[in-house]
């Protein structure tokens, strides 16, 4: 049953060191203010799960929150490298990385079967490919009619997801549009689900067969206006590309990154603050 | 009337979007795909459909996408289905008939890494990793390559293999068991390579104008062969780059975008 | 790639004798209107998928055009017993039906495994039940993670699917809404896919993450007002209630069937016609 | 104050529904169990979800529907996704609290038949079959089961094991690896029955009014015991059947409704 409470209460009541955390988005509601809360409190020792660690795992990778990171696909999009996301692989800082790496198509899949309370998924995929070499949880499996051999992964059931929406009811009813991605998947795989949100409604007002996330799957509801900035809210906000090609600078030297955590996350209170704070920072470049 | 100037990554793009048939339907990446995919559109297959993996399926963006997951790209959609349906139903349920993919590293029988330079378990460079390509590479119909042509990225040996094009070439890949006919066509900012029958080994089938024999293999890191009838790539037409260049132009404005927001 | 025609084109080119063929909809709309045409062109030895039959192959398993049925709930929804089915069942009338049942957890997922071209679907089902026993095809797989014992089943790949939907536009894509059922699985899952509408309109104007099915995963497009008639299209007509109930007694009776279906549908020369006769059937049983 | 009069079939309903406790997430079968889930959403059980199988979820319809894919379910829904979403993450995936069935047939273990009456190769009687009953019994947390009592209903050997309830009693279904506690309650126009601890065998826990032992045994194939405790049924309340009453006469206006289309 959802209860409404702030993001701060809300980590700090399901996220406990050392569990297993989606913060998943497909590029759109990608729930950053979540993200930032976490490195705010201090959270340690996470295993990550994420499709595309995006510049959200970068800065909780680069702050040290995390110990694993299980993923598909870990660039900047349209940029280039994850820099706080190499040097952790690359040279375990600040500290080392254990990675999961799977395929786009079998950590959806992944997702799919976690949602659906299976242990693994099916899957054509990696054939000829080096990744199931790296990854020893990527097997085999003989179809029990036709004989032919297909791919096996375990699904994925992490302890919390945490992912962000444009509208939520009194109750807690959720709604999202626009990409999807596997929020849905992920919210359900999860034993604990937290969802930020652009706007509490007295009526949702859904399309019909729109993706709906009714109260009682969901933990905790909160109120983080932008709080997927820099990503976007299809109907709110559009993507804040600048910012993501501004973090190729920020993260890529240890220190600026450093400076920036401090700056916007750590000495911000939530991240209302962080917006004041990062509207500012953007003004000084500007009039650079 | 003079020919237009353009610059190698324009011939690459424009070669690159000609390939595409009208009415293929397309899954397409993000960068150089996206770029070409688009152009395709907007020139001679206006009926070509781009599914991107974030979940749009039919995306007709009026500026190209920086992320593979735009609001431009759900707006101007047929339908947007969520992740997973868009690999389980349309990529591996066999309705692709065009993947269009980047490399980081190729080989001559057109495998690909995107994963790592160097050793897996210490690398030199940390890539971006798979993303769809291993299973675009395995259940789309054919798989159109885009990479620009160094040293560095057509080697002789890949560090990792992410994606197989034809595996050790032959008929090695049929062998495998993988579905599709595997990639039919490399574009690269100096000329364009298919593979040769029977052994399927990357030859040179076109080379851009102005580019000569002597540096594409110089940008080879495996002996290349050319093919016997190779001839010169068709320059871009004054409509084709207009419509590249109005794309960049407008991208680039939307790139900017949320610095004012 | 969509072609617009008539009903009785489409059936003619995409439907032989001894295809396996489902026309889908649960509950909602039902492509009564094609089921219609396959009696009216007398198609024989049809091996149909449906996970509930309903009346509409009722109506084709008593008219004759069925050698094996694939189903998962076989009854007259909230009336009782699809006579029909049963008397093909019990007596092999009029033909012998070979029956290939699932439940609709299995019949579901076999027709997701179907659309993800996977020979098998993998779910928790049947766990003491008599149907594995009388079933051959429904088995067992072990995870390959945890050695957990689950069921595996076959896909459904029919030769050619129908469905019935509210609109499409001049290329033939297509949208539906309200209950959708397994209909997109069922068209993905095909070979070939006849979709019958309400209307033809010039823009779709599905909702963000609507159910919409692209002109070229479509074979035909027909035109059919009223097509799911006594079923329902959500938006457009309810549920014929009285019809299904009325269905009790017109084919409880092998001769009354087949008077009715001699009348209703041979006699008839598209659903246009059927409407208009079915309309004073009403009428005569309402003066009596 | 007179005690209202009522049909067993209406006492049957209430006692239905009064098992069903508010914000409970139930997954309902047409017929008897939808009509108690209804009447327990109407009465005392105001936030209880409903899930239909045909694709609504947090269905509340003013009418009953005849169907289960009425317009009526899909209208008053939160949302409705695909069949196969409603099996695979809702059901299988574990978020339904109480699965409520009817059936044909039912034995002493609270195992049910809705498949074959006779031989399954060359039946008797051919019944609409499975459904979703086989996992929905095995998947949610619970399951109430409404069924008419009679010699032919409450049978010693079912003829077919459509799904299951507590297989050969006592530990029986937990050692088969089935989820869920299985049926907690079995509800009749005659009696309610709970399983009876260690052996879960049915046996009766309370009788409606006016019912005797005697009655009940006849109409039961096997020797039925009565717990130790078993006393009376409420007698349903005025307003429990002024509710229902209105359900099923707004029902019977909906369903005639189509003649006049």
């Amino acid at each position: 049953m959802a209860q409404w409470m702030t993001l701060s209460d809300a980590i700090t009541a399901f996220v406990q060191d050392g569990i297993s955390i989606a913060l998943e988005g497909f590029t759109h509601l990608i729930p950053f203010a979540a993200g930032h809360e976490l490195i705010r409190q201090g959270k340690r020792d996470l295993s990550l799960v994420r499709m595309t660690p995006d510049l959200i795992y970068d800065q909780m990778i680069g702050a040290g929150c995390a110990s694993s990171l299980m993923f598909s696909w870990g660039g900047n999009p349209g940029v280039g490298s994850l820099h706080r996301f190499r040097d952790a692989v690359e040279h375990g800082w600040p500290t080392p990385l254990v990675i999961n790496e799977r395929s786009h198509s079998d950590l959806s899949n992944a997702w799919v079967a976690g949602a659906a309370h299976l242990p693994f998924a099916v899957l054509r995929g990696y054939t000829g490919s080096d990744l199931p070499r790296v990854n020893p949880q990527i097997r085999t499996i003989a179809c029990p009619f036709t004989g032919e051999e297909l791919t096996a992964t375990p699904a994925v059931r992490p302890d919390v997801t945490i992912i962000h929406a444009q509208k939520a009811d009194r109750k807690g009813n959720v709604l999202l549009w626009g990409i999807i991605g596997v929020q849905k998947e992920a919210v359900l795989a999860a034993k604990h689900a937290i969802v930020t949100v652009e706007e509490q409604v007295d009526r949702l007002d859904a399309p019909p067969n729109a993706c709906v996330l009714p109260h009682w799957v969901i933990d905790a509801v909160c109120l983080v206006p932008r709080g997927a900035t820099p990503s976007y809210a299809h109907g709110y906000y559009t993507r804040d590309n600048a910012f993501y090609r501004r973090w190729d600078d920020i993260s890529r030297d240890r220190a600026t990154f450093r400076a920036w955590v401090q700056e916007h996350i750590l000495n911000t209170a939530d991240f209302g603050d962080y917006l004041r704070v990062a509207a500012e920072s953007k003004r000084q470049v500007a009039s650079r | 009337m003079s020919l237009p100037e353009y610059t190698s990554d324009e011939m690459m793009t424009v070669s690159a979007a000609r390939m595409l048939r009208n009415g293929a339907v397309c899954f397409v990446g993000i960068g150089l795909p996206s770029t070409a995919a688009n152009l395709a559109r907007l020139t001679h297959a206006p009926d070509v459909v781009l599914i991107y993996e974030s979940g749009p399926i039919g995306a007709k963006p009026s500026h190209l996408p920086l992320s593979i997951g735009d609001s431009e790209l759900a707006e101007t959609a047929d339908t947007v289905v969520s992740t997973p349906e868009v690999f389980r139903y349309w990529l591996q349920g066999g309705r692709v008939d065009v993947g269009f993919l980047g490399a980081a590293q190729i080989d001559r029988y057109a495998n690909i890494n995107t994963t790592v330079i160097g050793d897996y378990g210490s690398p030199t460079v940390r890539l971006p990793g798979a993303g769809g390509a291993p299973e675009i590479s395995s259940n789309a119909k054919e798989v159109l390559l885009i990479v620009r042509q160094t040293l560095q990225t057509f080697v002789e040996k890949l560090d990792f293999v992410t994606s197989v094009g034809f595996l050790s070439g032959g008929d090695s890949r049929r062998a495998a068991g993988i579905r599709g006919d595997g990639p039919t066509a490399v574009i690269t900012d100096l000329c364009i390579l298919q593979p040769r029958l029977p052994d399927r080994e990357l030859v040179v089938t076109t080379m851009h104008p102005g580019i000569s024999r002597e540096r594409i293999a110089r940008s080879t890191s495996w002996d290349l062969h050319f093919a016997e009838d190779c001839g010169e790539t068709t320059p871009p037409t004054e409509h084709e780059l207009e419509v590249l260049r109005r794309l960049h132009c407008e991208s680039a404005a939307a790139y900017a975008a949320g610095d004012g927001a």
